[in-house]
């Protein structure tokens, strides 16, 4: 499942999505929300995002993930509106047959996300506020 | 030709609202869209040189022709400077 | 928190256990009851520990952490009794101000586990059982 | 004097029980109770060489002494070949 949400993201409904009876092991990665960023105190933090697109660019990663470890369990979720420190924007889970694998795609699978996947966030201090979005350097396929 | 214009996070703040349709001339791309809005909305021109474009649901470059119905987004960059990540 | 439980494991509840302001990421990793092993059909999996010996290396493994990687939250969750294909019997989290930290720690904590806490396996298939133990290489301290 | 000793796994089910009391002479060390209880349960005799050992809540090595009232733990290797992860 790849998924744009404005309700509460759960690890253990993550690892559900990917469960199978082949798999050894399931990591999940949670990305939080941080009391600083930048070295300014964050009180709060807004996240938007293109969902189709940004659906479309996750079921791309999944598909990457699934070229390179050969691992077809993988779920994504991220959360849109205002998000308090210590809630969860994105939540990723893998299943693999064996432990380092699911390590490594859950890793991969985060970090290709940063970068290609359209969602943005506000990051509301005490003092001000800044837009920050995803870091793709990717060049356009046309 | 009309096509359809989606602004994101500041651009859409900047702008003051999220989606317009825009009239092109045929043979218009997507750095012609790009300009006719910077024209109504000189706040976005700083940010032209790292806007990133979609179209539909795929990325594309400038020069990337459009076709009547089309949506094309502009994405804002990355915050200045900022490309360490939060998490 | 390190701790020999009869309860299901919950990603969340571990999620929970290491939550932290300063937290960016937290890994989760579930290690679960396999369908087979060693090509042989896996029916139930039946776990036995030394507890207050295995939740005292658990914390030296979080100590560990600690030192390789500057990270104080961490939490190891081991389940015993009988398991059935897809339940979780091993569950670690790990929050770090950024997410490789998170990944890395958190596989070095399973990593380690494997290998000095003292839990055994008894693999119950549909012809047989054999009991599987920690990988301990260790050279005794006295 | 008298040490406890307790069996885990394999071990607990091929003696039939998982701990007891063991009589050692002064100056015993963990081989001596191993060799004690191999004597009254040849079953365990040829996990012998790969038998890990525990006092208290650490690893000890065979020849580290025992004291009276001391609990020893004799943990069963891994199964034949088994290093593989199962997970």
């Amino acid at each position: 499942m790849y998924r744009i949400t404005d309700q509460p993201i759960s690890a253990d409904a993550l690892a559900e999505l990917v469960a199978d009876p082949m798999a050894g092991g399931i990591c999940v990665f949670l990305g939080v929300v941080r009391d600083n960023a930048g070295g300014r105190r964050v009180r709060s933090l807004e996240y938007e995002a293109h969902p189709p697109m940004a659906e479309t660019k996750m079921k791309e990663i999944a598909q990457e993930v699934a070229e390179r470890f050969g691992l077809h369990r993988v779920a994504i979720l991220h959360r849109v509106g205002r998000l308090a420190v210590g809630e969860a924007s994105v939540g990723i889970a893998v299943a693999a047959p064996h432990r380092r694998m699911a390590f490594e795609a859950c890793q991969y699978a985060i970090d290709r996300l940063k970068v290609i996947v359209p969602i943005w966030k506000k990051e509301i201090f005490e003092d001000g506020e800044v837009w920050v979005g995803p870091a793709t350097t990717i060049e356009p396929s046309s | 030709m009309r096509v359809n214009v989606r602004l994101f996070a500041r651009y859409r703040e900047a702008v003051g609202q999220d989606r317009f349709e825009l009239e092109l001339p045929p043979g218009a791309t997507v750095e012609t869209a790009w300009a006719e809005v910077v024209r109504a909305c000189p706040a976005l021109a700083p940010f032209g040189a790292h806007t990133l474009f979609a179209v539909g649901q795929e990325y594309v470059g400038r020069d990337r022709p459009l076709q009547g119905g089309e949506e094309v987004c502009f994405f804002p960059p990355v915050s200045g400077g900022r490309h360490v990540p939060d998490h």
